[in-house]
């Protein structure tokens, strides 16, 4: 087979979609820094082009990519699959990692207005990180799944600590500990696995998946390694310092892509691996846990005193929505769809939305040289702009209607309505409450008069933009049909398509 | 014949383990490094000695000489890096013997760091 | 009571054993060796789990194998880096006029000031 | 009777975990996990796996020993708060709860045991290489493998990223801060070579009989780290474009070799007929070099400011 | 889009303009045009509601979203007062604004809130409501908060947080309402038509009346009005007041089921309608300031405009939301005028003062009722529905209460007139033309609307029983007025948003709550708790799932 057939189709591309990024590491490592940083943002765009390929090739065959390394068929070689919901989250992933890309850059001409140029570290860590977030999204090998989260936690753990400062590098050394922690649970609960069915393959084992002790073990190992790597309610001791110590583009990937591939390995685990007996039986927990997620760590948001760290938390209180929908998506009725389609699309809303208030936040504490809130009044006549995303941003968090947001949380609720999980709804709607709270906190005081005049540093206009084009997508998910989407359920149930004996 | 080999193999391995025996009391009982350092050396070293020359007839009977060779090898390695590491330690403890004042609590109880 | 099923023991005993060190390491090194015990723990299981899978002309199943040895270059490297963000650590610390130290993350001013000796990871 | 000898030694793996998870002097505890490792290197041996047993003792307690001891030789560490005896038990317990969970399954697994052996067995003449776990490694597991030099390189970007220098020209610290004395400079020279030679070989003998990149590598790693400790050779400056190809050889000569077999041999990650074992060996080659000058860099630490 | 008609046109127009004028605005030299931005913005809404023939609708953006834009009488009456309002407090804000340096700053909002009040009267979908709705309160929230004092900024908090909150209702009530319907965005008749049947109608209907409530001013909920309502400038107010609090009543009309009795959720609105009726006016007595008069007095109109929903509810008659919306009509344009009276009184020397007053007095008795003004057409056309009951005499009394609210309104604005030290000739043109235009408007319009709205001719108007039952609550409410204020007694003002004082410990509540949570997080947060938690729901999880797997009596 030629080489150009071979790219054409999307299963070729799947395995383009994992190298690709990792080629500017080494332009990174070998040429002068400011040819490498653009040859960088080049890599990120032609993986964007790559992601688009496979969502488009993915829509148009109707089922699953899936090609096999080195020719060789599960269970002895590993798989790489792309059904609907693994496209989905990689043009998001690709689309978040361009932005913030274009977001670091240094300024053609001069160094970057107030900061100086990111490190060359920042480039390879983020083109390690994309690489592994496509890895975490494709592959069908438990093992290979491992690899590529340590490879995932390796690339964003440096990032925290990017600017050396004393509490940014004991965030970072926190952040990396509790993710191991993780880590070696999910893979004690994979050996289980493997001593139980002799095989790592996702489908494979779902098919022989019976609830064994054995397995019992396994999955409530594996389940607990990712709760911990998500920062799910009592395990979110590392994400606060963490994500707002990290500089601004770090932070902004950090919260709104790096965050959810713990949690789509955890859809992927209890919608594909587990029998729906066991699932129906653990979702109320998760969702419980996800709604204590939403109350406290909003509540703790509205108390904090810097900018930052606010989002941060309303980061750990949204990763609460995405835990809500499981008990919806687990039970089988027609609702449910919906409400998976509605947690999707919470996730990519999430996903842009919060990327661009953490870069609006960067730019605000550029502007004035702090971030803490009580000195925020009179920033809105500063950088307009920034602001301006900020409050799309929040927007979205809030679910107000012309946000992605809404249009989630409208999903999660009607199908919430319809299967009874009044709890789930109220929660939902306090959610709401709540992250009003906090975002509207912040807008109010941007827009009043300052008591005295501010003095800023200018701030480069063009990275105001690349925030406003992110919170301008998450305005745009507000579009979607409030219908379940076909395109995510292309490929469910998982299976290998007759393509493994 | 084997049985002669056997006895020898025996004596001379009980012997060897003895020699441990002795090294690893001393390691626990001695007060200070430098004297420590002499226990483990020299009781190990023949220890391991009496142990490999033990072992190589069983060696050579069971697989050949290649194994018997390989022993001696690591037995000779043993000997070179204990050496030269009883040595570093030796100037290391020495050093800080020298520099301790006396009022420091005698931390050579439970070995002593690289000195910086 | 055969070989496999006695080290598949150790293996749970030695996970075990790292579990109660990640709860109860009071320091970054603490909790690091706790990190490397659990590793072993987890990959000893693993190669119980390859000897029992014996066959077919192996004395051991070598697909576990191969995987122990992978995670135990990533365990390293997990090693190396976390000791390396704790000696930064510690010569941050010892620098003059470094920050005092505080539990990492905010103190909100709702709760008192109270900060507790180096809140380290 | 070898049963008696497994107890013995699980015995001893169990009480130096112990010690080392008990708590009290870092130094201790450093050198008490690096006895856990070589009695851990025997079992796998009893586990009839080699190649880890060489893997486990190289990497798992050689050079992560050596990194844990500069971790543990630096100023001693701020404890966080001090944590109740309730909370002691509690731990305990739950420790317990959690063995026996384990040890539930693991004595609850599968009578007739799942394995992969008889597939390895099948695939493994197309690879004409003799040692199944290289053959799993290098062939049929070969993204993980890849995988894993991408992360030791991170691993090793992330370390870098720690220094002060930002631009990455300088060296790092020293090993040894005193001047090396004569004994450890006749260590050296004797020693260094002999190693290496190990260290070739090991890498060489991979192919058919336990061993393989990683272990070779690490024990080449471990020379050259003795040959900076006795002076023989200086601590490299990290920005010089010689260190950096070695640093990124093994994973994107990997990667150029998986994209090479896209076209030639029909599937990334796939070798061509007939070429399998020399482009293996070749794709060995450039791993070996480059894990050696990863792990001992990662030993080295980040770049210190210091000129080389 | 293709094939639009003229009034599609229109009816598009009516809204789009004035939001890309707002997109506009972003530019520094539109922003600085505020005069062409604030008149022509609500032109187009005004033809609307003149020119377009009643049940015109149009897709205007096709099959998944079905955002369509509908106008039917209740919707064209309030949409008509509301675009004349606009005019009239714009042209007064162009003239009011000329030294205010953040002009352009409150240009913008107005556009917003013009646009959003346009949508809400026209939207016709459920999902594109609540579009609106927010729109409309989120942007109003910059008019109230123009002036930024520190009045202002606790004002604007609590008109937020009680925003934000009946947002969340709102969404509720549309979800649960939707529910019923299959499509995925329906027309709200269709999604009103399915509430009797749907399980959770009782749910429904507390969330709408308490969402929508809010928004009128209801008692507990009415506390943001009087705050928001002081703070905000004299046009703002006169819009918040006449035409923000109309969105709630739009909502009523739209989502409450005409035609089918409910009788206790009737009788309930009735009785909170008329409480707050009393409430307001007894509450508005005591005020120093005539702005926050009108804000009580807003209350209680509302009130009244509630209670005459809870009859129609009550009874069924699904005439009684078009009638309430010509009274809403009525007390728009009267609020309205009556605002900018305040401006105009402030802004008048002494001696022109009289004519100002009188006006206002005219204005005042027209809102009780006064027959031969636009008041009695709305009182009379409320009352029949009514009937002569005891919510009938209620409604009476409410009027008695009204004009001597009214009256305490003018003397108020009279010390207004007086302290005021306004030199030169007269009130500026740019304030008194708009003010005057707006005052015959509001007195005289209703005359005109009257027969089609209630379909009933002038004439009966005219006869004298109908001219006694109007003339009576006025003259008895003159005569209350004139009997306290031969020697006002010393009234002690009750504070602005009068029982969110008693809210203080709500707030006290929360501090605590917040703290709680604030003192769990850092305990979660110590290494040594995460850690346990971890491993504990490892095992949890296991123990739940083994609960499942393997029922206890057959335990492995």
């Amino acid at each position: 087979m030629s080489g150009a057939v071979l790219f054409a189709s999307a299963d070729a591309l799947l395995v383009v979609a994992v190298i690709l990024p990792l080629f500017a590491v080494p332009v990174l490592f070998l040429a002068p820094s400011r040819i490498a940083e653009r040859a960088t943002v080049v890599v990120l765009g032609l993986s964007l082009l790559v992601a688009l390929a496979i969502a488009g090739g993915v829509g148009r065959s109707g089922a699953a990519a899936a090609s096999f390394i080195g020719g060789w068929r599960p269970p002895l070689g590993v798989g790489l699959r792309a059904d609907g919901f693994s496209a989905f989250m990689l043009v998001m992933t690709a689309a978040v990692l361009l932005a913030t890309g274009l977001f670091a850059m240094t300024t053609p001409g001069r160094s970057r207005a107030g900061g100086e140029r990111m490190p060359p570290a920042f480039w390879m860590l983020l083109a390690s990180v994309f690489s592994a977030l496509n890895l975490v999204f494709l592959a069908e090998d438990l093992f290979t799944l491992y690899v590529a989260l340590e490879l995932l936690t390796f690339a964003a753990v440096p990032l925290v600590c990017l600017e050396g400062k004393l509490a940014q590098v004991e965030a970072a050394l926190r952040y990396l500990l509790f993710a191991l922690f993780g880590s070696l649970l999910y893979l004690l609960g994979v050996v289980v696995i493997y001593g139980l069915y002799g095989t790592l393959d996702i489908i494979l084992v779902a098919r022989e998946a019976t609830a064994s002790p054995g397995f019992v073990l396994a999955l409530a190992l594996m389940t607990a390694g990712m709760m911990a790597k998500a920062a799910l309610f009592p395990l979110h001791l590392w994400l606060p310092p963490a994500h707002s110590g990290a500089p601004p583009a770090a932070s902004a990937l950090l919260s709104a892509v790096v965050i959810k591939a713990p949690i789509f390995l955890l859809v992927r685990f209890w919608l594909d691996l587990a029998p729906s007996t066991l699932a129906v039986a653990v979702a109320p927990m998760l969702a419980g846990l996800g709604a204590a997620a939403i109350v406290v760590c909003s509540l703790v948001a509205l108390a904090q005193p810097r900018l930052k760290l606010l989002i941060a938390y309303s980061t750990a209180a949204q990763i609460g929505y995405l835990f809500l929908m499981f008990p919806l998506a687990a039970a089988s009725s027609p609702w449910s769809a919906l409400a998976w389609t509605g947690g999707a699309l919470h996730l990519a809303s999430h996903a842009f939305s919060k990327a661009a208030m953490f870069m609006a936040a960067g730019l605000i504490a550029e502007a004035l040289g702090h971030d803490r809130i009580a000195g925020l009044s009179g920033v809105g006549r500063v950088v307009p702009v920034s602001l301006f995303a900020f409050g799309l941003g929040g927007l979205s968090l809030m679910g107000l209607p012309p946000a992605g947001g809404f249009v989630a949380k409208v999903m999660l609720l009607s199908a919430a309505v319809h299967l009874g999980a009044w709890w789930i709804a109220a929660v939902i709607l306090l959610g709401g409450l709540l992250a009003g709270g906090y975002v509207l906190k912040v807008v109010v005081l941007a827009l009043q008069r300052p008591a005295e005049p501010l003095v800023a540093q200018p701030v480069a206009h063009w990275r105001e933009w690349v925030a406003l084009a992110l919170a301008l997508v998450a305005v745009g998910f507000g579009f979607v049909p409030l219908e379940p989407s076909h395109f995510l359920f292309i490929g469910r149930p998982a299976s290998w398509a007759g393509m493994v004996p | 014949m084997t049985l002669v080999l056997d006895i020898f193999t025996v004596v001379l391995v009980a012997a060897g383990l003895l020699f441990f025996i002795v090294g690893t009391v001393g390691l626990l009982r001695l007060p200070d490094p430098l004297a420590r350092l002499h226990a483990l050396t020299k009781a190990d070293n023949i220890g391991l000695g009496l142990l490999v020359l033990g072992l190589v007839p069983q060696a050579v009977v069971a697989g050949g000489g290649l194994e018997a060779v390989k022993m001696v090898a690591i037995w000779l390695l043993v000997q070179l890096s204990s050496g030269a590491v009883s040595q570093l330690m030796g100037d290391v403890a020495y050093h800080a013997a020298m520099t301790a004042d006396p009022a420091a609590p005698d931390r050579s109880a439970h070995g002593e760091e690289p000195a910086p | 009571m055969s070989a496999p099923v006695l080290f598949g023991l150790l293996g749970a005993a030695l996970s075990a054993v790292g579990v109660y060190g990640l709860m109860v390491g009071r320091d970054a090194l603490a909790r690091i060796l706790a990190f490397n015990l659990l590793g072993g723990g987890v990959f000893l299981v693993f190669g119980a789990v390859a000897r029992r899978g014996a066959g077919a002309g192996f004395a051991a199943d070598p697909v576990p194998q191969a995987l122990v040895i992978t995670g135990i270059v990533v365990a390293f490297s997990a090693t190396a880096l976390a000791v390396a963000l704790l000696k930064r650590l510690a010569a941050l610390r010892a620098r003059p006029g470094a920050a005092p130290a505080k539990v990492a993350g905010a103190q909100a001013e709702g709760t008192k000031g109270r900060v507790q000796p180096g809140g380290d990871a | 009777m070898s049963l008696l000898l497994d107890a013995i030694l699980a015995l001893l793996v169990l009480a130096a975990a112990v010690r080392v998870a008990a708590g009290g002097d870092g130094f201790a505890r450093v050198v008490a996990f690096m006895g856990v490792g070589l009695l851990l290197g025997l079992i796998w041996v009893r586990l009839a796996a080699v190649d880890v047993a060489l893997t486990e003792v190289a990497v798992g307690s050689g050079i992560t020993g050596l990194v844990l001891l500069q971790a543990a030789a630096d100023a001693p560490l701020t404890r966080e708060r001090e944590v109740g005896l309730l909370y002691h038990l509690c731990a305990g317990m739950v420790g317990l709860v959690v063995f026996a969970a384990l040890a539930v399954v693991v004595l609850l697994l599968p009578d007739p045991a799942p394995s992969l052996a008889p597939d390895v067995v099948r695939a493994l003449p197309a690879t004409d290489l003799g040692n199944p776990v290289t053959g799993v490694l290098l062939v049929f597991r070969a993204l993980d493998t890849l995988l894993e030099t991408m992360v030791l390189l991170v691993a090793l970007i992330g370390v870098w990223s720690l220094s002060p220098d930002r631009h990455w020209r300088r060296a790092p610290a020293p090993l040894w801060p005193a001047p090396p004395s004569g004994a450890l400079d006749f260590l050296a020279r004797v020693l260094v070579p002999i190693g290496a030679l190990v260290g070739i070989y090991m890498f060489w003998a991979g192919a058919d009989v336990p061993g393989g990149a990683f272990q070779g590598g690490a024990v080449l790693a471990a020379m050259a780290l003795m040959a900076m400790m006795a002076g023989l050779s200086p601590v490299p400056a990290i920005g010089g474009a010689g260190l950096r190809l070695a640093v990124l050889a093994g994973p994107f000569a990997f990667l150029g070799v998986g994209i090479a077999g896209w076209f030639l041999a029909g599937a990334f990650l796939d070798y061509p007929e007939g070429f399998e074992k020399t482009v293996i060996i070749a794709v060995e080659v450039a791993i070996t070099v480059s894990i050696a000058v990863t792990l001992a860099l990662l030993v080295l630490g980040p770049p210190m400011g210091r000129k080389a | 889009m293709a094939g639009l008609s003229a009034s599609d046109l229109m009816l598009l127009a009516a809204v789009l303009v004035p939001l890309v004028l707002a997109l506009a605005a972003i530019k520094p030299f539109v922003r600085r045009r505020v005069d062409v931005l604030l008149l022509v913005a609500p032109l187009p809404g005004l033809l609307a509601a003149v020119a377009v023939p009643l049940g015109q609708s149009v897709l205007v953006v096709p099959s998944p979203f079905r955002l369509t834009f509908a106008l039917d009488l209740p919707g064209a009456v309030l949409l008509g007062g509301a675009a004349l309002l606009w005019l009239a407090a714009g042209a007064y804000a162009v003239c009011y604004l000329r030294s205010d340096p953040a002009r352009g700053a409150f240009s913008v909002w107005w556009l917003l809130t013009l646009a959003g009040s346009f949508a809400v009267f026209l939207v016709a979908d459920v999902a594109s409501f609540y579009l609106a709705y927010a729109l409309v309160s989120f942007s109003a929230f910059g008019l109230a908060t123009h002036d930024d004092t520190v009045a202002a900024r606790r004002a604007g908090r609590v008109y937020l947080a009680l925003t934000v909150f009946g947002e969340a209702l709102l969404i509720a009530a549309f979800v649960m309402l939707a529910a019923s319907v299959t499509e995925p965005n329906p027309l709200i008749r269709d999604a009103v038509a399915g509430l009797p049947a749907s399980p959770w109608r009782g749910a429904i209907l507390a969330l709408l009346l308490v969402g929508f409530g809010m928004k009128m001013g209801l008692f507990p909920l009415h506390v943001w009005m009087p705050l928001a309502h002081a703070v905000a400038p004299v046009p703002g107010s006169a819009v918040l007041s006449g035409i923000v609090v109309k969105a709630g009543l739009i909502g009523l009309i739209r989502f409450l089921p005409a035609g089918t009795p409910w009788f206790d959720w009737g009788a309930g609105l009735l009785a909170a309608g008329l409480f707050t009726a009393f409430y307001g006016v007894a509450i508005g007595l005591t005020q120093r300031h005539p702005k926050r008069v009108l804000a009580y007095s807003t209350v209680s109109q509302m009130g009244v405009v509630a209670a005459v929903l809870g009859v129609g509810l009550k009874t069924g008659d699904a005439t009684v939301p078009v009638l309430a919306a010509f009274y809403g009509f009525n007390h728009m344009l009267l609020k309205g005028a009556m605002f900018l009276t305040v401006g105009v009184a402030a802004a008048c020397p002494r001696r022109r003062l009289v004519p100002v007053l009188v006006v206002a007095a005219v204005l005042g008795l027209s809102l009780a009722g006064l027959p031969f003004t636009g008041g009695a057409l709305a009182k009379f056309a409320v009352k029949e529905p009514v009937g002569d009951g005891l919510a009938g005499l209620l409604l009476a009394l409410s009027a008695v209460g009204t004009t001597v609210l009214m009256a305490r309104y003018v003397l108020l604005l009279a010390d207004v007139g007086a302290g005021a030290t306004a030199t030169g000739g007269s009130v500026a043109p740019g304030l008194r033309v708009p003010w005057a235009v707006l005052s015959a408007a509001a007195v005289g319009l209703p005359f005109a609307l009257f027969t089609a709205v209630t379909g009933t001719s002038l004439a009966l108007l005219f006869s004298l029983d109908t001219l006694i039952k109007g003339l009576w609550p006025v003259a008895l409410g003159l005569g209350v007025a004139a009997l306290i204020y031969q020697k006002p007694p010393k009234f002690v003002e009750v504070p602005a948003g009068d029982i969110l004082v008693a809210a203080a410990p709500l707030a006290r509540l929360y501090q605590h709550v917040r703290d709680g949570a604030v003192l769990l997080d850092t305990l979660l947060r110590r290494w040594s708790t995460a850690a346990l938690a971890l491993v504990l729901l490892a095992l949890v999880l296991g123990y739940v799932m083994a609960g499942v797997a393997f029922p206890p009596h057959s335990a492995p």
